[in-house]
């Protein structure tokens, strides 16, 4: 097949801020030292090279910048200070923009006063809704000392909420993901059996949950898996405690601190925490290739997900201590800060890493298989 | 008749030549031949103390005779004459076989390999008994040159014999001086501009008062010899006789056309150009393509011509640097324009080379590889909806995608080639092409310069590509040779030349149309032929040709070369049964 | 037998595979044979005096001061005679162009012993022998054996036999160069090195020639003389004939030449060629106008029988002395 | 008995030897049944030398010379081409096959071709076996 070049694609990815473009003269240290890059999906170095070159649809049907996790080693050892790391990450935002289909993602990408816009008016709505609503400001407390966080929110509008929002984002992000499947197996037009992709589907919630690939990349201890675990791990609880379990959440008696829910509710806490403060030291600080170039979807990714952290600690502790216009007030923002962030960063921005990623792991797979099974039949006598 | 006495000597040249030759063997069997005197094996012949050793045997031992069986004669011949000449012996009672080149490095059967050594050395051995002394001679040189050819290089050497005093004639074939080099803007790797070194340089020549110019002028014949040419040239319906003593060839070289070229569309694109065509829109100012635009996407494809067996298989060696120095004029005329350099190799050897790639190779600009060999890249025309005129089709070797550019303007790196007129010079001078047609200098490493006729020199393009700092250091290394023959104001010519025993010659002149340079003449008086010495070169035609046995080729006698073939068939021979 | 008379010399005179006209030559001294005569006697000479092998067989060794053999060696008869007459002489001269080169006999070394029987005794077209009968060397009759010579396979020069002291060449050798070197070796002058020719020039035809050359020699086409009209002044070779001059020594008087024919070589190659067919056809080969295999062949083939041309008196003493392929048959037949 | 033809090679100085040469500085292997002779011009080798050489023993005799055009002498190679030929047809008049002789040119550059050359040519003359020149010449019979 022949690829026409897209003399503008370098332009794109510039704007998707793609540093020191010129740099790469394609020697392949990058590759080399990289601790996951494998025979079967080789990189940074082949993926660089179609990104110079402007080959769009190579680019997108290469999932190797989602195996990526920036370990920085390849940077470090590059002679010419290509920055290959930052590339890859720079590449995720391409894909993730190519990925969604509404093209929002890239305009939130591209232009920062729109994404700005889209937190801000998303918040303006919620704050709105409760205003227009006007829950009830009951100051008094129940009769076991709660506040009566059903009555200003009942559980069943904010669960309808929800679900409403699960059922959003999780269409767009199953729309986004089988495009990035068209992208990546349709379209290249890569051949696999029906059973190989059953076979392939272990690899799925296996590396969701442990993240194995960024332990390797971790190799050297130095903790980012760890703290990139307990903040994933930490983030996956408390969404599926809100939208699957609210009613065990959202209750109005405190449990006592042994009771399973606030028991998960403290772990998720505490890997939020961990997790985010880490980050937060680490890109102010830059004292990592990891940390040392942030865009300003990876600034909003955790300035949101700290504010809506912090806001939830808080809410628990206004809860806690019985003071229900804290309570009410802090709910509020809570909720005005986590809608715009789930609205945005699942769908169409850094939040989503979070699905690409083991799709990229399981196409990859399947990719691999296609390739063994090709090469098989080359080999048989029926082939020659 | 004085007894022969002969020492033979077996250079084991290092390993060079022991490892497949057993050198002790042979020396200590060859020493029982008759006439042998001493027959000894050493680690390096040529080498003082291997010189020193022959010289003090001939002093002991009163050797009259040596042969030496080391490398080619090509190589140290004349190492080894020197040597007898040291040791008081004439420098032609000395013969070499060559178990280097011949034997240990293109053999791979030790047995077999020793064997044909002891042949070769046989034969030497069994040829040397019949050498004779010969004598030295000298001829005085008239201290003109002329130099053929008015590019950087015939200019160069010019101006740096016509300095020291000495006359020039240049002789340039069009109307004006400068050659190639003044059809270009910059050089690379600087990138200075090169009218402005030739300008002046033209200038200075032209008004030299020892510098005389015929332009618009070939040189059909010359005759002679080193320090004593002539030719007669034409100029101006008139006939110039000139008369020089060495000869500069520097008639430089030409850009390979690429109309050949399917694959690459020359002649039916217009903005598929050649090199030289893209200097001549930098020398305008304008980089525009056909339609007057300027272009967006500009496809630079290396090695047009040059590095494919269907073309030329060597290098063309300026290319590249040139390529990556238009990409650097581009970027700076068209700084949004997307640059691609189409290449197989980039090579970058030479000061400021590499950097000069590493610097325009941070400059946006994309470097695209292919296969040379097999795999070219093949322009189209686009399709009426694309954006660009043209498509060049490729298979990207760093990517392993077959891709295809959109281009509005494509340069060919056309490599160079030798002008269709070399043949006719080189039978004009008398020196030989080699397998290009590029002229063939003495020898590749050790004598770059000169080539294998006496008194010519090979300068610039036309003996290799390469580029203009090279050209001017070979013009130099040439005229610095000249003048030192200048200097002696004689030097020495060929003794190995054709000779008539008159008391044989029975004047039949079957000789003299053989000779191809007329210098055997018929004495009318004495009913004989006579060889004019001093043009004879030696070939011997006419000593195979004379029925009667009169011409003697001296140094190629009938009995040398005889006695060669029985020494060497009675070792041989023995090589029968193995 | 003569009695020997006081600063008498004794000659004997013997052919070999000659046709006799070197026997002639020496007649051919008309009344200078009287001189001969008064200085020498003749002990042996079959074409002309009785005598019988047995005679010399019973001479003593070295009793005959000078041999004149001529005729090559062909068979055992000659062989036997060439190594009886080296016994009993002295000086042992190979006379004329046969015993001396091999001559014009020699010409049957393109064949072998095989091929020339069965030629002359089965297929001549004068030829009626239905037995095939060919002589054998031994045949028993009532009255005893009879015996032949043994007829070889090649033929051969006398030096190709035995030690030969000088040699004077020609087909048949001028008989004023006989006198010459008769006259000097009874003169008991001082004789030139053993080897040398005798009775002939140090220079080839050439020299002697009186037809123009020039320079003009390249050839376009080989013609044979009755192909040209010569005009009796230009060199052969210029007129595209091919002339065995250059190659062939001086001495017979250039006779063929004054005769308006091309020499053919009888006196062979002057004291400096070794091979005068090898020499003669690398002169001839320059000079061919033509650079393309092509021409060149053609003009080769211009020549009917290169090497019965440039070896006609020659081929037994040339470098490649016979046919290679014919001796390689009777090879494989000794084999068999 | 394993038959190692010799044959010997006549090489004009100026291309052929320095093709020669160039295989060697190239290491590049040919059988070493080929012995080479030097003289300056392919016009210097005539008849006498390969016909010696025959008589000597040779089983095959190479000759070879600039390619037309190229000699450095102008043109001493067509003097050695016209010999050539003439020695052909006049040793097939001796019965022998032309074959065990050989005319190649090979420039100075073409030290492949030349190793090539000597790999073929012996090949060919060791499937011609032994020549029977120097036995025919030498034994009387």
């Amino acid at each position: 097949m022949i690829q026409r070049v897209n003399t503008d694609l370098k332009k794109d990815l510039l704007k998707l801020g793609v540093k020191d473009w010129n740099e790469c003269f394609h020697c392949g240290n990058c590759t080399a030292i990289c601790p996951l890059s494998e025979n079967e999906l080789l990189f940074p170095r082949k993926v660089i090279r179609q990104a110079q070159m402007g080959l769009e649809t190579s680019l997108q049907a290469n999932v190797s910048p989602w195996m990526c996790y920036y370990c920085g080693e390849c940077s470090d050892t590059c002679p010419r200070d290509a920055n290959p790391g930052e590339l890859m990450m720079s590449l995720r935002r391409y894909l993730t923009s190519i990925y969604d289909w509404t093209g929002l993602s890239r305009l939130f990408y591209t232009n920062k006063y729109m994404e700005f816009a889209a937190i801000i008016g998303l918040a303006i709505i919620v704050i709105l809704l409760f205003a227009i609503w006007g829950p009830p400001l009951d100051p008094s407390l129940t009769s076991e000392g709660g506040v009566k966080i059903n009555s200003f929110a009942p559980i069943k509008w904010i669960e309808l909420g929800d679900w409403s929002m699960a059922v959003v984002v999780g269409a767009l992000l199953i729309s986004n993901i089988l495009h990035m499947f068209y992208k990546v197996i349709i379209k290249p037009g890569v051949k696999i059996p029906l059973t190989t992709y059953i076979t392939e589907l272990w690899k799925l919630p296996t590396h969701f949950a442990t993240q194995a690939k960024f332990r390797k990349c971790d190799a050297k201890g130095k903790f980012y898996w760890g703290a990139h675990w307990l903040m994933m791990t930490g983030y996956t609880v408390m969404f599926t405690m809100i939208v699957v379990f609210l009613p065990e959440f959202q209750v109005e008696k405190v449990n006592d601190w042994w009771h399973w829910q606030r028991l998960l509710g403290y772990y998720s806490t505490f890997g939020l925490l961990f997790g985010l403060i880490f980050v937060i030291i680490g890109r102010i600080k830059q004292n990592n290739q990891i940390f040392k170039f942030s865009h300003l979807s990876d600034w909003l990714f955790i300035i949101m997900l700290f504010l809506t952290t912090i806001s939830g600690i808080m809410l628990h502790l206004f809860r806690v201590g019985g003071m229900p216009y804290a309570t009410y007030y802090t709910y509020i923002a809570h909720i005005a800060i986590l809608i715009p962030m789930i609205c945005i960063e699942v769908p169409f921005s850094k939040w989503s890493h979070l699905a690409y990623r083991p799709f990229a792991i399981y196409f990859a797979a399947l990719k691999k298989e296609a390739k063994e099974l090709e090469y098989k039949t080359n080999l048989s006598p029926e082939a020659a | 008749m004085e007894e022969i006495r002969i020492g033979v000597y077996i250079c084991w040249c290092g390993t060079n030549i022991s490892r497949m030759v057993d050198v002790e063997d042979v020396a200590r069997e060859l020493s029982e031949m008759p006439g042998v005197v001493i027959s000894k094996d050493y680690k390096y012949m040529c080498s003082d103390p291997g010189q020193a050793l022959i010289i003090k045997d001939i002093k002991e031992h009163k050797l009259n005779r040596v042969v030496v069986s080391a490398c080619s004669p090509r190589i140290h011949e004349l190492t080894f004459r020197k040597a007898l000449e040291n040791a008081g012996l004439n420098p032609y009672m000395f013969q070499m076989a060559n178990i280097r080149e011949q034997v240990s490095w293109v053999h791979d059967d030790r047995e077999k390999a020793t064997k044909k050594a002891k042949a070769l050395v046989a034969a030497a051995i069994n040829r040397v008994k019949w050498h004779e002394s010969l004598d030295k001679r000298t001829v005085s040189i008239n201290p003109s040159t002329l130099v053929i050819g008015g590019g950087i290089a015939g200019i160069t050497a010019a101006l740096e014999l016509a300095d020291t005093g000495s006359p020039v004639y240049l002789i340039e074939k069009t109307t004006e001086l400068g050659g190639n080099m003044a059809k270009i803007d910059l050089t690379f790797p600087y990138l200075n501009s090169a009218r402005q070194i030739i300008q002046e340089k033209i200038e200075r020549t032209e008004h030299h008062p020892n510098i005389h110019i015929f332009k618009n002028t070939v040189v059909d014949e010359i005759f002679g010899y080193i320090g004593n040419f002539n030719s007669i040239i034409g100029q101006n319906g008139s006939e110039i006789d000139l008369k020089f003593g060495n000869i500069v060839v520097a008639t430089g070289l030409k850009p390979f056309d690429p109309s050949g070229l399917e694959n690459y569309g020359y002649g039916k694109f217009p903005d598929v150009i050649t090199s030289l065509e893209f200097e001549k829109k930098l020398l305008s100012g304008n980089i525009l393509t056909n339609e007057g635009k300027d272009p967006e996407n500009v496809v630079i494809i290396h090695c047009v011509g040059s590095r494919n067996r269907s073309e030329h298989e060597y290098c063309s060696r300026t290319c590249c640097m040139t390529a990556l120095k238009y990409a650097n004029q581009l970027r700076s005329a068209i700084p949004d324009a997307n640059i691609y350099q189409a290449y197989a190799d980039m090579r970058a050897f030479g000061k400021g080379c590499e950097e000069l790639y590493t610097s325009t190779s941070r400059k946006g600009i994309m470097f695209l590889m292919f296969d040379q060999q097999n795999d070219l890249p093949v322009i189209k025309k686009a399709e009426p909806g694309d954006s660009c005129n043209m498509l060049i089709e490729m298979n990207e070797k760093l990517s392993g995608e077959k891709i295809e550019i959109p281009a509005d303007m494509v340069i060919l790196m056309v490599g160079l080639e030798a002008h269709e007129d070399a043949k006719k010079i080189s039978h004009t001078v008398g020196i030989s092409l080699d397998g290009n047609s590029f002229f063939m200098e003495k020898h590749p490493k050790l004598d770059p310069v000169a080539t294998t006729t006496s008194g010519v020199y090979v300068v610039g393009n036309c003996q290799a590509p390469k580029d203009i700092p090279d050209t001017i250091t070979q013009a130099k290394a040439a005229t610095a040779r000249i003048m030192g023959t200048i200097k002696q104001g004689e030097v020495e010519v060929e003794v190995i030349t054709a000779v008539v025993n008159e008391d044989i010659c029975c004047g039949c002149q079957t000789c003299i149309q053989v000779c191809p340079y007329t210098a055997i003449t018929y004495d009318v008086v004495k009913g004989v032929s006579v060889v004019n010495e001093a043009i004879c070169k030696g070939c011997g035609t006419c000593g195979s040709a004379c029925p009667t046995g009169a011409i003697r080729s001296r140094h190629f006698t009938d009995n040398q070369i005889l006695s060669q073939i029985k020494g060497l068939l009675s070792k041989s021979l023995e090589l029968k049964e193995v | 037998m003569a009695k020997k008379e006081k600063n008498k010399i004794k000659l004997a005179i013997y052919w070999g595979a000659a046709c006799g006209g070197c026997c002639v030559s020496i007649l051919d001294v008309h009344e200078k044979l009287f001189d001969i005569v008064a200085a020498a006697d003749l002990v042996f000479w079959p074409i002309a005096l009785d005598f019988k092998y047995k005679d010399v067989e019973n001479m003593p060794d070295k009793d005959i001061d000078v041999t004149l053999f001529n005729g090559a060696v062909r068979n055992s008869e000659n062989e036997h005679m060439a190594n009886l007459l080296r016994e009993k002489t002295k000086i042992l001269v190979a006379y004329g162009s046969c015993s001396h080169l091999g001559g014009i006999p020699g010409l049957a070394n393109f064949s072998n012993r095989e091929e020339i029987f069965k030629r002359v005794y089965e297929t001549t077209e004068s030829t009626v022998n239905p037995e095939k009968i060919t002589p054998q060397t031994k045949y028993k009759v009532a009255e005893g054996e009879l015996s032949l010579p043994e007829f070889y396979n090649d033929v051969r020069t006398l030096d190709q036999v035995v030690d030969v002291d000088y040699f004077i060449p020609g087909c048949p050798p001028q008989s004023e160069r006989l006198m010459e070197v008769f006259t000097a070796i009874v003169s008991g002058a001082e004789l030139p090195p053993k080897g040398s020719v005798l009775g002939a020039l140090d220079k080839s035809q050439c020299d002697e020639c009186p037809r123009e050359k020039s320079e003009n020699k390249l050839i376009k086409e080989f013609k044979r003389p009755f192909e040209i009209e010569d005009d009796g002044k230009t060199c052969f070779l210029e007129q595209g004939v091919i002339c065995m001059g250059p190659a062939t020594r001086g001495g017979c008087g250039v006779r063929c030449i004054e005769g308006n024919a091309p020499c053919r070589g009888c006196y062979g190659p002057p004291t400096s060629v070794s091979d005068p067919g090898a020499k003669m056809m690398s002169a001839i080969a320059t000079i061919i106008d033509e650079n393309e295999p092509e021409a060149i062949e053609k003009v080769i083939d211009s020549i009917e029988d290169p090497a019965g041309t440039f070896y006609r008196f020659s081929v037994p003493s040339s470098i490649i002395r016979r046919n290679i392929e014919t001796s390689e048959k009777k090879a494989e037949q000794a084999v068999v | 008995m394993s038959y190692e033809p010799t044959i010997i090679a006549f090489l004009c100085n100026w291309c052929s030897y320095t093709g020669a040469d160039l295989a060697g500085t190239s290491r590049m292997k040919y059988a070493s049944n080929i012995n080479i002779i030097r003289v300056m011009c392919s016009g210097r080798i005539e008849p006498l030398f390969v016909l010696t050489a025959f008589r000597e023993g040779a089983d095959g005799v190479l000759i070879c010379g600039c390619h037309p055009g190229d000699c450095h002498y102008h043109e001493g190679n067509y003097k050695c081409l016209r010999r050539y030929y003439f020695l052909k047809k006049y040793l097939t008049q001796m019965g022998m096959n032309t074959e065990r002789m050989r005319l190649e040119w090979v420039s100075a550059s073409e030290g492949k071709q030349f190793a090539e050359l000597a790999d073929d040519f012996t090949e060919k003359v060791r499937n011609l076996g032994p020549c029977k020149i120097k036995e025919a010449a030498e034994t009387l019979t």
